[in-house]
């Protein structure tokens, strides 16, 4: 049986006490152990910043790739090794600012990750500067003057992009942050969980406190229907003294982008022998040629 | 009439009017007629109008260049006799469309001119006058004395897949295009004829043949974006696909591209990204974390004349230093420039071998020119059988299963190399990192781990080193002129050296395919008078030459007009200084 | 008084005969005639592609830059010089594919642009590759197997990036287009409007015959309500038998970011005097570090 | 007990003490008492945790640099007295907290040993634990006689928006450090007393000096992304913008960073993106946008050790050879790399000029070094009346009122530029395009225009070469020895050749801020022995002299551990192998 210790790195987190990515990073552990994924079945894959150092924290397959690439780079793994089980983590401006076309393309392939953003709305790494999900009017070192820029909405954006499966949860409800990810570790597709990630040193207006009392769980009303995408964007664009937390929309009728690849239906690719071609492979080729 | 020692066709016209599939199509009939081709598209980067071309240059031996001088041109439209009429040869002629007439420029005396109503019959035989094109070769099969069957091979095959009725419209057209030459023969003094059952060979262009190598060399999985010229070989892959198990994604970007290919490749499939320069440009960043994560991966440049978007469909060998210098800091990579379609098809299959061997990112760099060019080779000369797929360093399952201890994916080892594991084994469960990392991976700022790391890694280099290739040399042992080329310039250049030692000049070329790291030795191969001769304003090959060996070439003959080089102009250039 | 002739260029289009790039290059020069903004008034951008190249072929201030980085670029020159109208026209590779980030950062920057889309839903210049509006299932040399994506659905996203004009347009109705055009050039921040552009060489299945029939305007139903985000959510997700053009959203509330920017107070940056700093510029520079 | 020539004072302890912040309010304090100073951070890339350290180097001279040796080390945990006791001179000495004790690690006979209850007398004195780091330099103060009154006026400058109360905490905690000291007097011999009525001298680092210089230079448009250690300069621009009528914008990558900012130019404002070569790496495709539309933009790039995220918090001299060949095909560019703190704010005006005199990018290369050190230097050192703002052939809205005829914006001259047009004039209607393109800007593909085009853009290089400055001569006029350095190691070869100079060997530095196109009379500079120290793996530098000049160095003293290199590193690797 799987259990969180499996995942013990000797690596010890970096984070700054209280810092919102240590729920995450057991939420993580704890998904993983609950459905029952061991550390060599599955591939952490995370870009730079704070909360991207994950893997290193964790014994499990992983990599830690560029600022903004982190999509593509576990996409790419996926499509050659679909036997993993591939989980990218990585900061709102790793995901929202320089990954946001590549979100949003492989929402819309559908392809099978889990895709958690540790959204402090901040710039934690370089120490502070505002995020694409920073609010309207927050005054940091590069926005003296207060942002001018409406924040990103990523629950809107990949629903408007396709995606079939979107949640948000947050860093001071462990239990409920694991369940999310236990429930998109069950998603066929592309699955993103935006995470309120307090970040206690840069962007203290948005702690803990800021969202204790405004989350409130789309789950604990019988009637939302997460198949309903209309509902969905509604509750998307809902903000301020209520914030929904939880599944916003979850579809499992359309294929995911490794389901319809033809060559797959053999296998994971790297599981496929790799030999010369054969004569009568070589002769079709040369014939094409002649 | 006597047989030609080789002549050259060309055909102009405007985008849309089908010439470089024709022209293609027209090569393959001659190398089934057991004729040498050279064709040469030369087309402008839009979809209709504007002026282009395809030229065939036809012998009995085989051919490596294209050259200038025409002998007979079919002209589609006024245009092309306005702009190629200078490059035929005396005695050459033109032929063209009655309907379109002749520009108002003055008649060369020295040349035919062949009026044929070639719209008015490809209506009336074929059903289309788009059909001019087919009709138009078959004028030249005819005056060229070609036997026609072949044309008419090539016809059936191509157009099968449309019906019957498409395919008899062709057989028509072909046979009005013979008979409308005969009125033109004693104009017009070369001949061509077919070779009877001359064994079979292949046609095909450096795109092809990379592409090929590159499958059969063991890549599965391509991740592109559409960019002239290195997109067909995303095209060609993904025709394949499925067939040979391989996996092929058209994806957002260029960034995405290299990204998904590191990706497969650090999870343990042969990958690859082809593009072009500007393509390229946006993988820069992702070459470095192939290079610090020691990922295998190879990137296809297909070169074409920057800066910028440039000259979208024309040829230049710009971006040498660029590919070997591309990301910040410092880390291995290997560079490699075919010359022709065979060392194309090779270079597919080392690059892969290259890349695991070193785990780092390898470069083939090609051209616009050699990528679309088209020339028929010997089945034998793509030789799969000498393909062979060596994974390097990559432990087995079963040296996995036998681990010990924490695996150390990035161990410190005397070659550079660390031994790899395929992510998914539960005793090599590591995690890599863009980072600078210590031997498992894990991120380490310590200045000493650091220094031995970047040493580690640089070590690579020099271990690769070792089995470079030195260029091939070319022409006269006792050559007093070097003449020095990389990549696509293979074979203008050679039979530039060819004309010299025929001219009683006593000259060599020598001709690198493997440019980084530049292999051991060819610094006692660079003597006498050496002349670097590249499709480029700088003369980049001659710089990186300089930088790695300290030999100043004696000069250099360079051309960055977007068109390549010519054995002509080479010629003109070597003499003009010497 | 502007007319459509001062914007005569001496190069002919190079688009095949009855590309939808025709009636798209007509309705710009109608609409920059009708609200009489001359040649040297307006800055026209685009990227690479078939459709790109329409600046080359009119008479007025442009900028042909790289394939997918019209907006930034655009961005750039409006930001330097916003008493410039800029426009960009650009293809739907160029826009939805190496450029969706972009765009839906304009978005949520409200910069004032008027971003035309160039929608053949193919990639023309580089001869019929399937590009992210692409339909599902479409064959092309790089699909031969049909894509397996979901088409981007660029008014989706446009709402959910907070767009403040968000329209639609077909080649095949002139005086429509020409209209939608005239109404973003008199919205204060950015408007996007994605044109269904007939390619008649590279996708004859989405050619005019197709579209006809099918598009109806939405400003022909009395009762649709342009400020209303969630009915323009909906009308976004229908796609069918009945596809919707015109403006699906228009907001005039939100101040775009040039009205934002402090400097901007004392008019377009380039039209500042350039001059060295006053002595007590410098005197209070060089106390910061005493 | 006599005054010391110079000293070292290095603060150590974890990321999040605020060691930076603090050393660099000691060292400003200290050159308000008329001393001089050199101030160099070090530390992890991460928010917490890890070891950070910060040293300050003092002297009655000027100083150019940090060296090795540690006369005072102040540790805030026990990991400092572990890794940097060994860097104590003897009879230095090492101030702990008492609550923190020593580490189990042999005690160094001739080292002082101080122990001090910092936490203790922090909270009590200041109401948090925190300020231990302000106490702290207060002991070093008061162990080498600087007077604290100085310490107390950065600090009420620094804590005068926080309130008075804060203020006086800051106060009572410093006097306390100041009586702390006392008992250790006679145990530690250094002294180094505030020079009273010194004249004001400033204290920045490169990035701000950059900045001051860009703004200063008429710079009015910086679009960045956020990344170490280029982005303190989109900072300080954002923080002045208002005032000095400048705009900023943080964008979504450094893609669209240098997108807008060639938009921005495009229009004809002055514009410059920062960033590192990580975000450089996502510039490179508009790099060459702005060369081949002839665009003037300026790119800050300052360096950190790669390759990809390599060491976000060190320093490296890596990307040379990367940002000199940047992008596909071939355009000009112009490449500057200050050494020092007033060259950085010369190349902030410098680099605007030339982009405008040349109208194509340039690049201004720095590194974590240069951009983080701090030093003392006189107000007249950043020569404000010397910057002038030269716009070249931009054309005056008198000269577009008199154009005749259709304006070509990329007319074809000798010099190679093209007098540009800002748009919005109505005689001068044109679009410029990345495709090749003729003299008004139109997509044209012809043969001889493009390479008209191409010689012309590449024209802009031979006349800019002129004006580049040749390197800077320093040390012995008769040396046989010559260390050539480039950008920030100025400082640390200056005193190696210094040093060299005293102990009798004749050496001399040529130091190189002007680096492509190389400077005109360069190769008769390299005469006698000659050695690149750089700090990198390979000698890019040394590559890139050999390559533009023929010149080989005779060796190369190279350093890639991610620190900076020192005079004492400098002097051990010429001693070692001369
Ligand atoms: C291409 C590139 N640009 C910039 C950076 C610098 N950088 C590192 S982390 C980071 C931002 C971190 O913010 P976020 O992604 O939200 O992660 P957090 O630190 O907040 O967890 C940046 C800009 C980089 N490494 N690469
Ligand atoms: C970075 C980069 N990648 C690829 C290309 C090649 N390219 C030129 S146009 C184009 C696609 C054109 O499609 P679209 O943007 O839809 O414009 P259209 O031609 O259909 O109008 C591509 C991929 C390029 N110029 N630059
Ligand atoms: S800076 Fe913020 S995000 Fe980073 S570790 Fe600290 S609390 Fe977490
Ligand atoms: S290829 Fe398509 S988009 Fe391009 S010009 Fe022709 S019809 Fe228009
Ligand atoms: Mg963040
Ligand atoms: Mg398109």
């Amino acid at each position: 049986m799987v259990t969180i210790d499996d995942f013990a790195s000797p690596v010890r987190p970096t984070w700054c006490t209280g810092c919102g990515n240590f729920a995450i990073w057991n939420a993580v552990k704890r998904a993983l152990a609950k459905v029952g994924l061991a550390p060599h079945q599955v591939m952490l894959v995370s870009g730079i910043g704070c909360g991207s150092k994950l893997p290193d924290y964790t014994r499990a397959n992983g990599y830690m790739t560029l600022h903004g690439r982190t999509v593509p780079v576990a996409t790419g793994v996926r499509l050659a090794n679909h036997g993993l089980r591939v989980i990218c983590t990585h900061g709102d401006g790793d995901a929202y600012a320089e990954g946001l076309g590549h979100m949003l393309h492989a929402a819309r392939r559908n392809i099978g990750l889990v895709d958690i953003i540790q959204d402090n709305r901040i710039y934690g790494l370089t120490k502070g500067q505002y995020s694409p999900t920073s609010e309207r009017g927050q005054k940091t070192k590069t926005s003296p003057w207060g942002a001018f820029e409406l924040p990103v909405n990523p629950i809107a954006l990949a629903l408007a992009a396709g995606a079939t499966f979107v949640a948000r949860a947050w860093s001071g409800d462990l239990s409920h942050l694991t369940e999310v990810i236990v429930q998109a570790l069950g998603h066929r597709g592309y699955a993103l969980i935006d995470v309120f990630q307090p970040c206690v040193t840069f962007n203290r207006s948005y702690a803990y406190e800021f969202y204790r009392p405004r989350v409130y769980k789309l789950q604990d009303d019988p009637n939302y229907d997460v198949t309903d995408k209309m509902a969905a964007f509604e509750r998307a664009l809902e903000w301020g003294d209520r914030i929904p937390i939880g599944v916003f929309y979850q579809v499992e009728d359309r294929p995911s982008y490794e389901e319809q690849v033809p060559t797959f239906k053999a296998g994971p690719l790297v599981r496929r022998p790799l030999e010369k071609l054969r004569p009568e492979q070589v002769r079709r080729l040369l014939e094409e040629v002649l | 009439m006597q047989p030609t020692e080789e002549l050259t066709i060309r055909i102009g016209g405007e985008a849309g009017m089908g010439l470089e599939s024709s022209g293609v199509g027209f090569s393959k009939a001659l190398v089934r007629g057991g004729l040498h081709v050279f064709g040469l598209p030369d087309y402008h980067s839009r979809i209709r109008g504007g002026h282009n071309f395809f030229s065939v240059r036809i012998a009995r031996r085989p051919l490596y260049t294209h050259t200038e001088p025409v002998h007979l041109l079919l002209a589609l439209d006024q245009e092309t006799v306005r702009r190629h009429i200078g490059a035929v040869v005396p005695g050459g002629a033109v032929v063209y469309d009655e309907k379109d007439g002749l520009p108002e420029i003055p008649r060369r005396p020295d040349v035919g001119y062949f009026s044929i109503p070639l719209s008015q019959l490809a209506q009336e035989k074929g059903g289309n006058a788009i059909m001019r094109n087919t009709l138009i070769f078959a004028v030249a099969a005819g005056l060229i004395g070609f036997d026609p069957t072949y044309i008419e091979g090539v016809a059936r095959d191509n157009f099968a897949r449309k019906g019957q009725a498409v395919v008899d419209a062709n057989l028509r057209v072909i046979q009005a295009g013979v008979e409308a030459a005969r009125p033109f023969l004693a104009d017009f003094p070369f001949r061509m004829e077919a070779v009877p059952n001359a064994p079979l060979r292949l046609l095909l262009n450096g795109n092809q043949a990379f592409a090929m190598g590159a499958l059969a060399g063991g890549c599965r999985f391509v991740s592109g974006y559409p960019m002239t010229p290195g997109s067909p070989v995303l095209e060609w892959m993904a025709g394949h696909a499925e067939e040979y198990g391989a996996v092929t994604i058209q994806v957002e970007d260029e960034i995405a591209a290299l990204c998904m290919a590191i990706g497969a490749g650090y999870a343990g499939v042969r990958a690859m990204a082809p593009t072009s320069g500007g393509g390229f440009s946006l993988m820069v960043e992702a070459m470095g974390l192939a290079g610090m994560t020691e990922v295998p991966v190879v990137v296809y440049e297909a070169q074409r004349p920057g800066p910028s978007t440039g000259l979208a469909t024309r040829t230049e060998q710009g971006d040498l230093l660029f590919v070997l210098h591309a990301s910040q800091g410092e880390f291995p990579r290997i560079i490699l420039a075919p010359g022709t379609v065979e060392q194309s098809f090779e270079a597919g299959g080392r690059a892969f071998n290259f890349a695991d061997r070193y785990q780092t990112p390898v470069l083939v760099l090609s051209d616009h020119y050699l990528a679309n060019a088209v020339r028929d080779i010997a089945p034998q000369d793509l030789d799969f059988d000498a393909v062979v797929i060596d994974r390097g360093e990559t432990l087995t399952d079963a040296e996995l299963d036998a681990l010990e201890g924490e695996y150390k994916r990035h161990r410190f080892t005397e070659s550079g190399i660390s031994p790899r594991a395929i992510p998914g084994h539960p005793k090599a469960i590591y995690a890599s990192s863009s980072d600078e990392h210590d031997e498992y991976g894990h991120i380490e700022e310590d200045a000493e781990n650091r220094r031995r790391m970047q040493e580690k890694r640089m070590r690579k280099l020099e271990t690769a080193r070792a089995e470079m290739r030195l260029p091939t040399r070319y022409g006269a042992e006792d050559a007093d002129l070097t003449l020095i080329a990389w990549g696509s310039t293979y074979g203008p250049l050679r039979e530039a050296v060819d004309r010299l030692n025929a001219q009683g000049r006593r000259a060599r070329m020598l001709h690198f395919t493997d440019i980084w790291p530049v292999p051991k030795g060819v610094e006692e191969m660079l003597v006498g008078e050496t002349v670097a001769v590249e499709n480029n304003y700088s003369g980049q090959f001659a710089d990186l030459l300089r930088m790695a060996t300290g030999h100043t070439v004696s000069r250099r003959i360079l051309k960055w007009d977007g068109r390549p080089l010519s054995p002509e102009y080479i010629l003109h250039n070597v003499k003009s200084k010497t």
